[in-house]
C-alpha cells in the first residue's frame, strides 16, 4: 500500500497551535499565504510584517522572517524594509482597525506611492483583538462594544470600503476582494493571493488582496453561520472580485 | 484508490468547518472531546471521500491532512502528488 | 472578618457573574469588597479565574496569593489551582467535572453540573455553586443573594431569572 | 451607610464623567481601558451627549480639542501606546489653554508591552510626553471610589484652570470591582465662555491659538502658563498621609502600588515597625514639601513603583538628600508583592539615624 | 453726484493686511469665503479651523470665530465642534500637506461619516509654509525642495487626486473642483463655495471644495505664470468640475 | 590646519549622515529643521541611498522601524510637535531593540509655539516622551563640528547597543554657519545581523516584537533593558569641563546655552571670578556624578536652559542638597542673555561657602 | 453713469493679478513703489471700465474697490447695488 | 582679532549670500567663524539680515548685540538697525538706496546699486558692498574673497561669474 499525501501543512507554517478562536478566520488566511510562499518557494526571502489585531502573534506561526509594528504602521514598516532589500519579498498582513482605522494615511499613501509589496487585508467586520468593537468596516446596524444599538449611519458613517477606495489611485498593480466563506471561496482567495505575491516576485509593484473573513465571537455568531454572515451579508456590501487588473481598472 | 482523512484532534478546536464543507459528509462531529474540551470531525464514511480536499481547505487550524492510499496493485506513482 | 474567595472554571461556565454576584450581594452589609476578574490576553478560551475579597477592615490588594474558600468548575482549573488549597482553606468542587482533589482543606463536593441538568441548563451551575458556598459560609444571606441575582439579571426574562434562583436554592440546600 | 453599588473602575470613571457634565466622549479602542469606550458607546447618547469612537487615538484627542474649542466639557481615554500619540496633541491643549480629560489606564511597555497593570508612564505624565514647558495635571486614584471622584474633579480643576488634566491608572484599577458611593452633585450649567469659538454673536471674534510667531509673544504666553502653573502648585497639591506622623520609615507610593504598600505598613505595624505612607493623589503638582517635612524625621524613604524607578526622582528632589532613599519596583505589568515591601521596611527601620548625609 | 460701492470688503474680512506673498491663493479664498459667509448672513455663528500651513494665521483675517488645529487634524476638531453646537457652521481650512499627507486619515474618516462640516482645500502643490517642498498633489516632474530632481513617480508616486478619492465614499453630499486661474475660476469658486455652505446651513451633510491655487513663490513662478499655471498644468492634471452634487455621483 | 568647510548645522547633520552609512533616510518638513530634508533629498539619491518624504512623522518612524528591522541604518528628523508624534514609534524602537537615529531640531512651545530655538523637550527627550520603561541615548552637540560629530557617534552608538539615539538640537545651531573638519572615516560594512528580519536563509526565522504576553516575559525585557542601561550608563556618559578645577561656581549647560555660558565664563574670569562650566554631551545617560564631584568645591550650581527649568531636575538630582542650584532660563524661542549669566554668576560668587545644608 | 476703481495702494503687493484681468486694460503697473516696496496699479483708462469686478475678484489683497458713479440726471437708486 | 558684521536689506538683495562669502572667504585663516541668517517667520518679503562674526576666539553666540561693521543695503533696514551704530563701529551703506545715517560711526557710503546697474545688474550690489568692506576692514584678502565667489557660485555661468569677480572688484577700488 502506498501513500501520497495529497494535503499537508505547508513548510511556511510552523506547527505551533494558535490562539485564534474556534473558527478564526486568521488561520485559514495563514495557512493560505504559507502555502502561496511554498509555492514559490520565497520562503528564505519572505519577511512578514504583522499588525497590531489577533494576528499580532502571527510570527509565531510563520515559519519565516516577520515583524512586529505599531497599530496601523505596518505598511510603513514594510516601505521601510522594501525600500532597503528590494529583492525580499515583503507583506503586510491588516486587520480591518489597523488598516482602514488608525493607519487609514498610511495605506492611502503607500499604495499611492506603489510600493512594491504586497498588503492582505482582514476584513472581520469588528475588532477582535479588543474585544468586539466597531470597525471601519462593521456593517450598517451591526451590533458591537461600541455600537450597541447597531451601527448607525447618520453619526457613524457607513463600512469603508477598501477597495474601492485604493481603485481610485493610480499606482496599484493588483486589487482584489474574496471572501473564505467556504471552500470556493478559499479557492479564490488563494488563487489571490497567488496573483498578489506573483506580481511582487515580478517587480511589478503594489498589490492588495482583501479577504473577508469569520469572526465568529464578535460577529456574535457560531462558525458556520458565521461562514454564512461572511458569504452574504458582508459580500453584499463588499462585492467581491478583482477591482485592479495589472495596473488597469477593472469592472469587479 | 482511496483516500484517507488524518484529524490531528489536539489541533481541533470543533468549529465544524470541514464537516461543513464536505459534500460527501464522511465525516461527522465526535462525541468524545479532546484536551482542550473541544470536539472534533471523525470519519464516518471513508469510502465516500473524493480527496476534494474542501474539508481540510478550510481548516483554520491545520487539523486535516489528507493522504491518497493505492494497493499495490494500482498503477499509480506518487509523483501525481498535487 | 476576611472571607478570600478563588473562583475558577471553563470559558463560559459563568465563573465571572459568580464573582460579581457574590460581590454585589455583599454590598450592602461588607464594608470593604473587592471583585477581581481575570482578563486579557487568554479571554479566547482557556479557564477563567476570579477573585473576590470581603473584609471587615480596608483591603490592599484584590488579589491575595492566599486563599479562605476556593470554588471550581471543572478539572483544568482544578489542577491550575490545586497548590492553593491549603488547610485552612474551604474548597468546593463541581463533582460533576472534578475529580475530588487530595489536598488538606476542607473538601465539599457538589455536583453542580448534574443537578444543573436537571433543572434544566448545565449553565445555571454556577448558581448552584454559589448556594452551596453560602451554606457552608453564610458571608451574606440567601435573601441577599437573591435579590443581587434579580438585580444583575434584570432585564432577562422572568422565567430566566427563576431559574436561576431555583438553581441557587438548589444549591443551598444540597 | 448611603448607598452603594459595585462598579469596575473604569466604569467608575465613565459614570463620573457623564455627572459631572461631560458634553462628549472620543475614544478609539484598546486594553485595558475597553470598558470606558463601551461604557460611553452606551450612556453618553442615552444622555444626550456625543459619543464617537474615532478612527485613532490621534484623531480623538483633536476632536477633544475642538469640542474644547467650542466650550463644551471633553474627554478621551486610552492606554499607554495610545496616550503617547497623543502627546502632541496633549501639547497643542496645554498651549492653547483649553481644558480636557484625558485617561491614561497604563499597560506594561514599552512598545506593545502587554495588558498587565503598570504605572510605566510616570515621566511622560508628569515631566510632559509633549513637546514644550507644559504641564498637565495629573490625578492618581487608587480605589475605584477615587476612579470616580478624581475623574469629578478633573473636570472641575480642567474648566477652572483651562489645563488638561489626566488621570492617571492602570489596568488593575481599571478592571477590578469595589463599591463606591456615586457623585450626586449637578454639573454647573455651562456658562458661554468668553474665550470659546461658538460664533461670534455681540462681541468680537474669538481665536484659539498655540502659534506666537512675534518675537516675545511665545515667552509671554509661557510666562502666563508659568504662572498659572504656580498657582496650581500652590493651591492643588493633595495627597494621603497615613500613619506619617511618627513613622520612621516612610513609603511614598501611589495608585496600585499604594494600596499594596498600605497592607505591608498594616503588617508591619502589627509588628510593631513605625512605618507611614504618603500618598501622592496628585502626581503634578507633586507633593514636594510634604514629603520633605516628613523626610525630616524618619531613618529612610521607600518608594515603590510598578516602574524602574520614575517617580522615585521626584521623591529625591523632594528628600534632596536628607535622609537615603530606597526603592522597590516591579516592572513590565509585575505588582510589588507586600512581602517585599515588608521586607524592605524591615531592613530600613533597622538602619541607624544620622544627621546630615 | 451718487456713489454705489459695487465690490467691497466683505463684512466677514477684518482688514488686516496679510503676511502672504504677493499673489497667494489664500487671499483670494480668505475673500471668497467671506463673501459667501456675508451672503448667507452666518457671520455670527460661523467657526473656522484654520491649518497649519501658510494660512496658519487665518483668524487674523477673519472677522468671526477661528481656531488653530494641529497640522492635518483640523477635521477632527471641526467635529469636535460641530457635534457640540450642530447650529454652527463650522468649516476647515486646509492646504494639500494638511489634508492630504498627515491628515489623510482624519479627512476620509470625516467625509465617510458626513460629518455636516464644510472642507475648503487650498491645493497649490506644494508646502508653502516650511519653503516649497514637494506636497501629494505635486506635479510629476515638479522640482521642489524635496523633489530637487523632479517628482518621480517610481520612488514618490503620483500626485493625489482628492476629489477621486472622497468621491468613492458614499457620505459626501458636495465634491467640487475649481481653479482660481481667472476672474472665471474666481466666479466658479464663489459659486462652489455658495453650493458648500448652503449645503451644510441646510443639514446636508459634508461639503467639499477643492481650489487650485496659485503659490507663485514656490511653484517658482512670477504671480501671473502661477494662474497659468494652475488654469493648464495644474488643471490638466486635476480636472475640474463637480464630482458629487446632492450626494450623488455625477460625472466631472 | 585640517581643510576645514562652511557648513550649517542642519547640513552637517545630513553630511555626517551619509558619511556613517545611513542607509535610509525619512523626514517630514518642519521648520527649523527642513534644511536635513532637503540636504538628504539631494544627496541620498545620489549615494544610492533611500530618501523618502514620508507622508507624516509617524510613518517615517515607522519606516525607520522597518529599516531597523532588516538590520540597516535608518535616519529620521524632526522638530518639537513632529517628535511628539514620534513618542510611540521611539517607545517600539526601544521596546523592539532597534538601532536608530532621530533627530530634534527643537523650536519653541507648547503647541505650534514657533520656529525660535528651544531647548524645551529636554524632559520629552530624557525621560521617555513615549509610553514605559525606556530611554534614548541623547546627545546635545554645541557647535556645527559637533553636530555633525555627534551624528557620526549616534550611528555608532545606536548600532553598538540596539536602541533608538537622539541628537538633541535647536533652530540656532540648526541654521548658523560654522567651519568644520568632515568625518572622514568610512562606515563598517554592514554585517549580516542575526536579529534582522532580512530573510530566513539557513537559519531559523527572525522575528521583532515588543509584544510579550506570557506572564513574566515584558519583566524579563524589562530586565534586560534596564541592564543594558547600566552598561550605557557606565560607559557613555560624555561632558566637557571647562575651567572646573579651580572654580567656585559651576555652571551647567548644554548646545546653545552652553555657548552663552562659556561667553559668560570667560567674561567673568576676566573679571576675576572663578567660574567653570560642565556641559553634558550625553543628556541621557546624564554626567551626574561629574557634576556631584565638582559641586563639592563649589559655592553653588547655575543651571542655564532654554526652557522653565528641565535639566534643572537632573542637575538638582545630581547635587543632591550638597549646595544651593541656580537657575537662569528663557522659554519659548528667548536665548539667555550673557549680561543676565554674568549677573546670576557674579551674586552666587558673593555667597559664603556652608558646610551641609 | 460711470465706474471708480478705488486703489488701496498700501494693501497691494505687486502681483498684477488686476491688471491681466481686466478685459478693457482699464490698468496699469505704477513706475512709483508704496511703502512696502511694490508697484501697484493705477487707473489709465477710466472710462474703459465695464464695472465688470474682474480686477477686484483676483486680488489677493483685497485693494480694490469699485463703485458705481451717477450724475444726478441718472435715475438710478442705490437699490442697484450687488 | 575679532570682527562682528551685521548686513542687512531687503529681500533679494543678496544678503544672505553677501554673508555667507564673507564668512567662507575666512575659513581657511581665521580661526572662528559663525554666520547666522535670519529665517523663519518673515521669509516672506520684508527684510533680510545676518550676522558673521570673525574672530581669533571661541565665539559664544553667533548673534551678538554690539558690532564692529554694520553694511546696510536699503533705507528701510537702515531704520531698523540705526540704534546698533554706535561709536567704534563702521557703517558701509549702499547710498543708492540709503540716506547717509546720523550716527557716532564712521560711515562709508557706496554707490553700490547704481555702481552695480552700470555693470549691467543691480543684483550685484552686493558684491560691491563686499569689495568696498573689505577695501575698509581687509579682514580677508581680496585673493581669499574671489577664490570663495568662483567657489559659491560653481556651476553657474561664466559670465555671471565674472560679473560678479568684476563688481566684487568695482566695490575694492570705489
Ligand atoms: C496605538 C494603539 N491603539 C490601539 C491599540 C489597541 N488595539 C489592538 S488591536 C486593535 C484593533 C484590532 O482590530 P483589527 O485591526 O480589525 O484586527 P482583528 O483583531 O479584528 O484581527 C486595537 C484597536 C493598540 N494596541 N495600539
Ligand atoms: C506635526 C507637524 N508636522 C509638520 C509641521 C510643519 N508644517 C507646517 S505647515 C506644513 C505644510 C504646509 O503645506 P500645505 O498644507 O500644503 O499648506 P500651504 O502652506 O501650502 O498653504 C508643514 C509640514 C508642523 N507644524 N507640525
Ligand atoms: S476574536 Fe475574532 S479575529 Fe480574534 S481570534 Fe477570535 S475569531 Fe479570530
Ligand atoms: S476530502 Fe472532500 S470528500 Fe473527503 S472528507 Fe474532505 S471534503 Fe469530504
Ligand atoms: S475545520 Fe479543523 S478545527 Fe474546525 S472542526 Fe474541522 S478539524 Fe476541527
Ligand atoms: S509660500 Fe505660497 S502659499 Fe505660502 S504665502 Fe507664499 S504664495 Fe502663499
Ligand atoms: S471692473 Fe472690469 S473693466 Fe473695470 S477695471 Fe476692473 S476688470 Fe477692468
Ligand atoms: S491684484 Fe491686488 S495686490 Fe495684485 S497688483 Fe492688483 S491691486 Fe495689487
Ligand atoms: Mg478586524
Ligand atoms: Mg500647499
Amino acid at each position: 500500500m502506498i501513500k501520497d499525501m495529497i494535503y499537508d501543512r505547508p513548510e511556511s507554517l510552523t506547527d505551533v497551535k494558535t490562539h485564534y478562536c474556534p473558527g478564526c478566520g486568521h488561520g485559514i488566511v495563514h495557512t493560505l499565504i504559507a502555502e502561496t510562499i511554498d509555492s514559490l518557494k520565497i520562503r528564505e526571502r519572505t519577511i512578514g510584517v504583522a499588525p497590531v489585531g489577533c494576528s499580532v502573534l502571527a510570527y509565531f506561526y510563520m515559519n519565516f522572517d516577520v515583524t512586529e509594528a505599531a497599530h496601523g504602521r505596518t505598511p510603513s514598516v514594510a516601505t521601510g524594509i522594501k525600500r532597503v532589500l528590494p529583492d525580499r519579498i515583503v507583506f503586510s498582513y491588516q486587520g480591518d482597525g489597523d488598516l482602514a482605522a488608525i493607519g487609514m494615511a498610511e495605506t492611502i499613501h503607500t499604495a499611492n506611492r506603489g510600493e512594491n509589496i504586497t498588503v492582505v487585508f482582514i476584513n472581520n467586520a469588528v475588532y477582535g483583538m479588543t474585544g468586539g468593537q466597531m470597525a471601519p468596516t462593521s456593517l450598517i446596524g451591526q451590533k458591537t462594544a461600541t455600537s450597541p444599538r447597531g451601527r448607525n449611519v447618520e453619526t457613524m458613517g457607513p463600512p469603508l470600503r477598501m477597495c474601492e477606495l485604493l481603485n481610485s489611485l493610480d499606482k496599484p498593480y493588483h486589487i482584489e476582494r474574496v471572501a473564505i466563506d467556504g471552500p470556493d471561496g478559499v479557492r479564490k482567495a488563494r488563487k489571490a493571493l497567488m496573483t498578489a505575491f506573483k506580481a511582487q516576485v515580478d517587480g511589478k509593484g503594489y498589490s492588495f488582496v482583501e479577504i473577508l473573513s469569520p469572526c465568529p465571537i464578535y460577529q456574535r455568531l457560531s462558525p458556520v453561520d458565521a461562514l454564512k454572515f461572511v458569504g452574504t451579508q458582508m459580500a453584499a456590501y463588499f462585492p467581491v472580485g478583482v477591482f485592479r487588473k495589472e495596473g488597469t481598472v477593472v469592472n469587479a | 484508490m482511496n483516500f484517507k482523512i488524518h484529524i490531528e484532534k489536539e489541533r481541533c478546536k470543533g468549529c465544524g468547518y470541514c464537516i461543513n464543507a464536505c459534500l460527501q459528509a464522511v465525516l461527522k462531529m465526535s462525541k468524545a472531546l479532546n484536551l482542550k474540551g473541544n470536539h472534533f470531525p471523525e470519519v464516518e464514511k471513508s469510502d465516500a471521500c473524493t480527496g476534494c480536499r474542501r474539508c481540510a481547505s478550510m481548516c483554520p487550524d491545520t487539523a486535516i491532512k489528507i493522504s491518497k492510499v493505492y494497493s499495490e496493485s494500482d498503477n499509480k506513482t506518487s509523483a501525481e502528488k498535487k | 472578618m476576611l472571607e478570600r474567595i478563588l473562583i475558577t472554571g471553563a470559558g463560559g461556565q459563568g465563573v465571572i457573574l459568580l464573582g460579581r454576584l457574590l460581590a454585589s450581594s455583599a454590598v450592602e452589609h461588607i464594608p470593604h469588597i473587592t471583585f477581581f476578574p481575570s482578563y486579557g490576553a487568554e479571554v479566547r478560551g482557556g479557564t477563567s479565574v476570579c477573585q473576590v475579597i470581603l473584609s471587615a477592615k480596608e483591603i490592599a490588594s484584590p488579589l491575595s496569593e492566599t486563599f479562605d474558600s476556593i470554588l471550581v468548575m471543572n478539572q483544568i482549573s482544578l489542577e491550575n489551582v490545586i497548590r492553593q488549597m491549603k488547610k485552612n482553606c474551604l474548597v468546593l468542587v463541581n463533582s460533576s467535572l472534578c475529580k475530588i482533589p487530595p489536598v488538606s482543606s476542607k473538601v465539599v463536593s457538589v455536583d453542580a453540573t448534574r443537578l444543573a441538568d436537571n433543572l434544566g441548563d448545565t449553565r445555571v451551575a454556577n448558581f448552584i455553586m454559589l448556594g452551596a458556598y453560602l451554606a457552608a459560609k453564610p458571608v451574606v444571606t440567601p435573601l441577599q443573594a437573591e435579590k443581587s441575582i434579580r438585580e444583575l439579571l434584570a432585564g432577562k426574562n422572568m422565567s430566566l431569572i427563576e431559574l436561576n434562583i431555583k438553581a441557587f436554592r438548589t444549591g443551598l440546600e444540597s | 451607610m448611603a448607598t452603594r453599588v459595585l462598579m469596575t473602575g473604569n466604569d467608575a470613571i465613565g459614570e463620573a464623567a457623564i455627572r459631572a457634565g461631560c458634553d462628549a466622549y472620543y475614544g478609539y479602542p484598546i486594553t485595558p481601558q475597553n470598558e470606558i469606550t463601551a461604557f460611553m458607546a452606551l450612556h453618553m447618547p442615552e444622555n444626550n451627549r456625543v459619543f464617537i469612537q474615532a478612527e485613532s487615538e490621534i484623531s480623538a484627542i483633536n476632536m477633544v480639542f475642538g469640542t474644547a474649542a467650542a466650550g463644551k466639557r471633553a474627554m478621551t481615554s486610552s492606554s499607554s501606546p495610545g496616550i503617547s500619540l497623543k502627546q502632541e496633541g496633549i501639547s497643542f491643549l496645554a498651549g492653547a489653554e483649553l481644558p480636557a480629560v484625558i485617561v491614561n489606564v497604563q499597560r506594561g511597555g514599552p512598545g506593545l508591552g502587554n495588558i498587565a497593570p503598570s504605572q510605566s508612564d510616570y515621566f511622560q505624565a508628569t515631566k510632559g510626553g509633549g513637546h514644550g514647558d507644559y504641564h498637565q495635571i495629573v490625578l492618581a486614584p487608587d480605589s475605584v471610589q477615587e476612579m470616580h471622584d478624581l475623574t469629578i474633579l478633573a473636570f472641575k480643576l480642567a474648566g477652572k484652570y483651562r489645563t488638561p488634566v489626566m488621570i492617571l491608572t492602570d489596568g488593575r484599577l481599571g478592571q477590578m470591582m469595589e463599591p463606591l458611593i456615586l457623585y450626586k452633585g449637578t454639573p454647573p450649567p455651562m456658562q458661554r465662555k468668553a474665550w470659546a469659538v461658538n460664533g461670534a454673536i455681540n462681541r468680537k471674534p474669538n481665536f484659539i491659538r498655540s502659534l506666537y510667531l512675534v518675537e516675545g509673544e511665545l515667552e509671554t504666553l509661557n510666562i502666563k502658563l508659568q504662572k498659572k502653573y504656580a498657582g496650581i502648585r500652590q493651591k492643588e497639591i493633595r495627597c494621603e498621609k497615613r500613619l506619617t506622623q511618627d513613622c520612621e520609615v516612610l513609603l511614598v507610593a501611589y495608585g496600585t502600588s499604594a494600596r499594596i504598600a498600605k497592607g505591608a505598613i498594616a503588617s508591619v505595624r502589627a509588628a510593631g515597625i513605625r512605618a507611614g505612607l504618603l500618598r501622592p493623589i496628585t502626581l503634578w503638582p507633586f507633593p514636594y514639601d510634604a514629603i520633605a517635612r516628613i523626610a525630616k524625621h524618619v531613618k529612610g524613604v521607600l518608594v515603590v513603583e510598578m516602574s524602574s524607578g520614575q517617580m522615585l526622582e521626584d521623591v529625591k528632589l523632594a528628600v534632596n538628600g536628607h535622609v537615603p532613599v530606597f526603592f522597590e519596583g516591579r516592572m513590565g505589568g509585575g505588582v510589588p508583592l507586600e512581602s517585599s515591601i515588608v521586607k524592605k521596611i524591615k531592613s530600613i527601620s533597622r538602619r541607624k539615624i544620622m544627621t546630615g548625609h
